[in-house]
């Protein structure tokens, strides 16, 4: 049985550039964490490249909860990317 | 437990006000914060209204963690988060926080930090409408960082 | 110019921040204070309203003092002041205050500065009502005095 | 011409100790200040000198203004005397 894909979601700019709000993926077993899964994500796309060009200003959520980068991830996330909040 | 909308359409701060009170005898102080939309300093891009993003699946819960956090913190008697999303116009209501306390000044803490968390805690993103049609993301502000940082998680 | 009103009717908040904010585009906040009458703690003798007495001739002008002195401190673009007198049942407003500025700092500063002033700068006097018919003259705390201290004259 | 008279008044329980919320007085030359109207006023009446028994407590405003007991005073102004204030 493969293993449940990740739901990737990307908010704002990170959405544009990206050229989509949502997909589903199931990355190779050596993306552990969400900055590995930063890294094969550019690669897949001009665009995937542009969304992440400037990490220092990427925030992420796992399952609607704030990560730092070194998050584990495991089959079946929500994994969302997005700027700094801006709301209020 | 405190009431949290997140909402397209406009809010009524009487209505909510009368809502968290009904029913208190025990309420000393109301607390009450308003954000609407701003219109562009002389000096910058003028700007005709913005669009709010949001993440539908998490910001319900993210504002729900910050309101319990407050009424834990002041021990309040009542707790109202509102927070629109979509395109606002002009001078259009964005978010309205009320605290309801026996206190002041618990009431008026309470306020602040709702705010000031929510500006750096809830998924949001303001995009900002100029009138030529052009757009541009709205960046995170420091100050907003150190104003939710006065309150230490 | 801010609206400041002495009266012995009720006030309405959505009413009064609509009347405040029309026709602004340049408000980004607004800050608010209700103060309503409080049921006493169950340790303490039970208080069934209040009377607020005032000094007509000089009320108006040291409420108008206190606004004047927000808006200049934090170039608020928006204050309204109410004060109800007369006797006030349990759960009823008091007073209100309103703050409207370009950022939400000065608007909720403004709106803690305009409530700490009134408490001690303002000429009311509470008479608490209790269930025999007994009225007492409420005295004034010193938590008030260092409030209102916190910003120097 | 005599001088016109203070108008003098009294608010919460200086009010209900003094029996009367306002009377119109000529006091004597000699009295110069709200502290020295103090003193004469207490003579008055026992209700006087209940209302100004704890001079500690009472505040003071000439023409809508506070003022402190050193304040002159001069025929015609409105004298007020109250306890500290609690409203808000």
């Amino acid at each position: 049985m493969n293993p449940a894909p990740l739901t990737i979601l990307y908010f704002a700019w990170l959405r544009e550039r990206a050229g989509r709000s949502e997909e589903q993926l199931t990355p190779p077993e050596t993306v552990r964490t969400i900055a590995d899964l930063i890294t094969w994500l550019s690669q897949r796309s001009a665009g995937h490249a542009a969304a992440f060009a400037h990490t220092a200003t990427i925030r992420c959520a796992i399952n609607q909860e704030f990560c730092d980068p070194s998050a584990a991830i495991k089959p079946g996330d929500e994994i969302a990317f997005f700027p700094p909040v801006t709301g209020g | 437990m405190a009431k949290v909308n997140v909402q397209t359409q406009d809010f009524d701060i009487g209505a909510e006000t009368a809502a968290l009170t009904a029913g208190h005898t025990n309420i000393g102080g109301i607390g009450c914060f308003i954000g609407t939309v701003r219109a562009a300093p002389p000096d910058q891009r003028a700007i005709t209204a913005l669009t709010l993003e949001h993440y539908p699946a998490m910001t319900q819960r993210a504002l729900e963690k910050i309101a319990a956090e407050a009424e834990r913190r002041w021990s309040l008697l009542g707790c109202t988060v509102i927070h629109r999303h979509g395109r606002l116009e002009l001078g259009a209501n964005i978010v309205l926080v009320i605290a309801a306390a026996a206190h002041r000044q618990a009431a008026l803490d309470a306020a602040s930090f709702l705010i000031d968390w929510l500006k750096t805690k809830a998924p949001f993103w303001k995009q900002e409408h100029f009138l030529d049609g052009a757009t541009t993301w709205v960046e995170a502000k420091s100050t907003d960082a150190d104003a939710a940082a006065r309150w230490s998680d």
